[in-house]
């Protein structure tokens, strides 16, 4: 369908440097762009802007005091981070976690999943639309949409962004009252809105004109670069962890795993928009089936080294907004981690940026950058 | 599974959590088996052990029709290099170079190997244990060095 | 074409809504009960004096290390050690109420603020003082250190299924 | 004569007052389009004082010139595009016996002046000597020329229909919305809608101030009352064109009149009723779009409108000739 772009060739390319500070890199990433004409020949990330050394944190302080850091990692949906490393430190130290924490564990990580697929969304059409026109008043609503997600979060946890809802063993806060009504209320106000922006988006001859067959990324080529998540889902490959490797009683709900067919950008934005309702299908159920029980099996921590792993590694990973994000932890039996790797999603599908740019236009970049949503503090850890 | 049918082929041993321990020298040999039947390179990550002074590589690799994951691990020495796999996996790129820039190691024919996460011009690798943690945080100070003119 | 007609029939549904905002200076959120809230206030009993009994518990476990407590040599009022000098560095506080469920005693709590701001770096330097006076003016948040405590301990002897 | 004078000054003062509010109209509208309030505090009940806050804010703004910019015409630009807004208004009417000129040739009047506005545009970006306004400058340039000949052409369409080029005729041929009765009103409608957009560089067409790429549109050297000239200019010419629509397609001040009162007051009425209605639509079309792309902008002009347009005006001379 992209007829070929007869530019001027012009010999000498000019180097644009799409700098750290640019309203639409979702956060600090520089592209270095060797343009001809409007076309890119050659792109280079210059990634490493947020790099905090979280990793390096993770050999100095205890497993206790390094969860609450991690929420900063992928800072949109932060339960899913200490969740990974929950998990990881639970099948190394085997201690066993209560049924009714793991349905908290799991309503909780679909919603901040249906958060961070929520600011996507409204970053990705902010981007493509400029401030002062359709994309803000989808960015808008999305954010009108996400407000009812942290309200549950802030009554739940106490914090909106960085809940810090888990610990080893269960988790650290017990279902407030009235919360069934709220995330019922918040749920179905969610699946009417979504079908709504998808209402707005798929008609949207602009929109489809932006995005259909721009930065196609073919299967092989996102396996081999290691993608995960809804940049591969929208290959055409169905792979999803919840599903491949259930953890913490996923395999209690049924839900789909949406696929793309050519892997467009267009593609990906169908799969997360799917991935939302399965989310929401998800948190029904989990809210019905909420069996009764005790929240943690250990005693509260009373003093950082309350938390000891026997010597040994361990990889757990599990299914992030944006892909597989997996805790490595090699322990020496201290109550500190000998080495954390953190297997961040976005750090993968991030170096297919180079591959994918190749041959679009300038005005393209900013459509497969927002496809791929990339977070930054989980690309630089 | 497959991760037992290549244990036998290649007479590794396993450690008690279940990763495949290779030495260095069968390399290529064991990465050839390794690419038929899993396709999907998760993530690669190395531990410094200053006891011994070397590191521990570890690779990650995923199958996924029967999703299915493996780890391997392979012991190197200090400033020994270690052959670099974005031959199979273009992903490995960013992943070695981030190890290059974290702990030092070399990769031989790699695309660019350049440091990844840090500026250029950063003296040492992080990630090592014998890297100092209370350090002054550096502080830029023009006068002392001139701007650093960057190749792209 | 006239698919284009559906985009605008979202905006205008849109634009029948009734608004979002919330002024914020003249109507303001109601703070739920369990708010972690920026700042924080020691707590005092009946009769006046201080429920801390520096047992330094706080200063051990708070990842970014900002609480330091100097215990005093001779027993308080209540047969208790009291702290004489509890600073918290506010600047670098992760909110992540670790220090509060740690506390033996309920002395540590965060206050239900929302816009709490300070001009100086003074200021974010919590010390004793200033924190009983803030435990008085403001109002406490319901996850104290006991709150947490019951609701976290799994009941004597229960069957953990892990399901 | 004078009394021809005094009319013109009390008409663009209440054009430039129409306009003044224009922006706040359009902020309050977006803001309930995306649910929020706008302006709220400036003049207490819904910051009816916003405008007027905003016009001293751009007068007392310090009025930087780039210092190897052009001076002569760098000053000059902005005056030029807001004068070659402000006289399209001479050809409009407000009521059948109110209007400032009654031209025998309006409607290309109003097209020639109103292309002053590009040569405006174009003088700034050049004089600005800034790489991202002169690149702005040419994309606005190309967009308005490739989307002007559209509009012209389904402008054509009620001319024809109604026999003459002057707007007085146009309108009191139009009983009922006598332009829209026949199929091709209707696409000639639509057609100057769209490419009334593109005119004014309004999302989805505002390829020119995209911030991905380029950092503003042409006038991002300006600042102070310069800048607001070129703010004003784009909100005179918008106000412009949807007075020109309702009164080409939606037959101006025409309606029913009470019998009660001087009846222009009635006429004034309507026609005030029908350009804020055709406001509407361009600002709800404004606010629900995602900007096109620069190399699907050109081609969707010369592809898609100006055949339509012409074959459309093609029809409505045969189905004249017809009836």
């Amino acid at each position: 369908m992209r007829e070929k772009i007869k530019t001027f060739e012009s010999e000498e390319e000019i180097i644009l440097n799409m700098g750290p500070q640019h309203p639409s890199t979702h956060g600090v990433l520089r592209i270095i762009l060797k343009l001809s004409g409007e076309k890119i020949v050659e792109a280079k990330p210059d990634i490493g802007y947020l790099h905090r050394g979280v990793e390096k944190l993770g050999e100095t302080v205890t497993y206790v005091q390094f969860l609450p850091m991690l929420d900063r990692n992928d800072y949109l949906s932060a339960t899913t981070n200490e969740f990974g490393f929950v998990l990881a430190v639970e099948k190394l130290a085997n201690i066993p976690v209560p049924e009714r924490a793991q349905y908290i564990r799991v309503l909780f990580s679909e919603l901040s999943r249906l958060a961070s697929h929520l600011v996507w969304l409204g970053t990705f059409c902010l981007d493509l639309g400029g401030a002062l026109g359709g994309g803000t008043s989808i960015f808008l609503f999305c954010f009108r949409e996400r407000e009812k997600i942290l309200d549950i979060f802030e009554k739940m946890t106490g914090a909106r962004l960085h809940p810090h809802l888990m610990q080893f063993g269960g988790v650290r806060y017990d279902v407030y009252p009235g919360m069934d009504k709220e995330v019922k209320k918040a749920c179905d106000l969610l699946e009417e809105r979504i079908d709504e922006y998808e209402d707005m988006l798929v008609n949207n001859p602009v929109f489809i004109d932006r995005t259909k067959g721009v930065g196609v990324l073919s299967k092989e080529v996102a396996l081999e670069y290691g993608c995960s998540g809804p940049v591969l889902r929208g290959s055409g490959v169905k792979y999803d962890l919840r599903k491949a490797h259930p953890y913490s009683s996923y395999d209690k709900f049924d839900f789909e795993i949406p696929v793309g067919e050519n892997g467009d950008v267009f593609d990906r934005f169908k799969v997360r928009m799917e991935e939302m309702r399965q989310s929401i299908r998800i948190v029904r159920q989990a809210l019905e089936g909420l069996p009764e029980g005790p929240i943690a099996s250990q005693m509260p921590v009373k003093v950082k080294v309350a938390v000891k792993t026997p010597p040994g590694e361990v990889y757990a990973a599990i299914e992030s907004p944006r892909g597989e994000l997996g805790y490595y932890i090699y322990s020496d039996g201290k109550p500190t981690a000998y080495r954390v790797k953190i297997r961040a999603p976005s750090f993968s599908n991030l170096s297919v940026l180079p591959y994918l740019l190749k041959g679009h236009l300038v005005a393209d970049i900013v459509a497969i950058l927002g496809s791929l949503d990339p977070v930054f503090g989980d690309v630089d850890r | 599974m497959k991760k037992e049918k290549l244990k036998e082929e290649l007479k590794l041993e396993e450690t008690k959590d279940g990763t495949l321990i290779f030495q260095k020298g069968e390399f290529y040999h064991v990465m050839e088996k390794v690419r038929e039947n899993f396709p999907y390179l998760s993530f690669i990550t190395a531990i410094h052990f200053p006891k011994d002074k070397g590191f521990e590589v570890v690779y990650a690799f995923r199958n996924i029709e029967e999703s299915e994951i493996i780890l391997l691990k392979t012991k190197i020495k200090e400033g020994e290099k270690l052959s670099s796999l974005y031959k199979y996996y273009k992903g490995a790129d960013w992943m070695e170079r981030e190890i290059y820039d974290l702990f030092g190691i070399e990769f031989e024919n790699h695309p660019d190997l350049r440091r990844i996460v840090l500026p250029e011009d950063w003296e040492g690798h992080p990630l090592r244990k014998d890297y100092p943690i209370n350090r002054a945080p550096l502080k830029y100070d023009y006068r002392k060095k001139p701007l650093l003119r960057r190749e792209i | 074409m006239f698919k284009v007609l559906k985009v605008l029939k979202v905006t205008f549904k849109n634009f029948l809504r009734e608004t979002f905002t919330v002024m914020y200076p003249d109507k303001r959120k109601e703070i739920p009960d369990r708010y972690r809230g920026p700042l924080f206030a020691l707590t005092v009993d009946k009769d006046g004096n201080l429920k801390c009994i520096a047992c330094r518990l706080c200063e051990q476990i708070c990842p970014s290390q900002i609480i330091t407590v100097s215990p005093s040599k001779e027993k308080g009022p209540t047969g208790k050690p009291y702290p004489e000098k509890f600073t918290l560095m506010l600047e670098a506080c992760l909110a992540c109420e670790l220090c509060i469920q740690v506390c033996p005693t309920d002395a540590i709590v965060m206050l239900k603020i929302h816009g709490w701001a300070a001009e100086s770096h003074e200021e974010m330097f919590l010390t004793l003082e200033k924190m009983v006076e803030y435990g008085k003016k403001y109002e406490k948040t319901a996850s104290t250190a006991s709150a947490l405590r019951e609701m976290q301990t799994p009941p004597r002897g229960a069957q953990i299924s892990t399901g | 004569m004078a009394e021809l004078i005094l009319f013109t000054i009390i008409y663009l003062l209440f054009a430039l007052t129409v306009v003044m509010y224009l922006t706040w109209f359009e902020r309050k509208f977006a803001a309930r389009i995306q649910n929020r309030v706008g302006p709220y505090y400036v003049g207490r009940p819904h910051g009816w004082l916003q405008p007027l806050a905003d016009v001293l804010k751009l007068m007392l703004k310090e009025d930087i010139v780039p210092e190897k910019a052009d001076k002569p015409i760098f000053n000059i630009a902005p005056f030029l595009v807001f004068i070659g807004a402000l006289l399209t208004f001479s050809v409009l009417p407000v009521a059948n016996n109110l209007y400032i000129s009654d031209l025998s040739v309006g409607i290309i009047y109003f097209f020639a002046v109103s292309s002053l506005i590009i040569f405006g545009v174009f003088l700034a970006g050049w004089a600005s000597n800034s790489k991202y306004a002169l690149i702005s400058a040419f994309r606005a340039g190309a967009q308005v020329v490739s989307y002007e000949i559209p509009l012209i052409l389904s402008a054509l369409v009620p001319v024809v229909l109604a026999g003459s080029l002057k707007t007085n005729d146009i309108v009191s041929a139009q009983n009922i919305p006598y332009a829209l009765y026949p199929v091709f009103g209707w696409i000639s409608f639509i057609i100057f809608i769209i490419a009334g957009l593109a005119e004014e560089n309004k999302v989805p067409f505002d390829v020119p101030e995209a911030e991905s790429e380029l950092v503003a549109a042409y006038n991002v050297e300006y600042s102070g009352m310069k800048f607001a000239l070129f703010y004003a200019a784009e909100y005179v010419h918008i106000l412009a064109l949807s007075v020109l629509a309702s009164l080409l397609f939606l037959s101006g001040y025409r309606g029913f009149y009470p019998n009660f009162g001087p009846e222009w007051i009635w006429q004034v009425l309507w026609l005030v009723l029908k350009s804020l209605f055709m406001l509407c639509i361009f600002l709800l079309i404004r606010w629900s779009f995602v900007r096109i792309r620069i190399d699907r902008l050109l081609t969707f002009s010369w592809r898609y409108l100006f055949p339509i347009s012409l074959i459309n005006l093609f029809l409505a001379g045969l189905w004249k000739i017809f009836f």
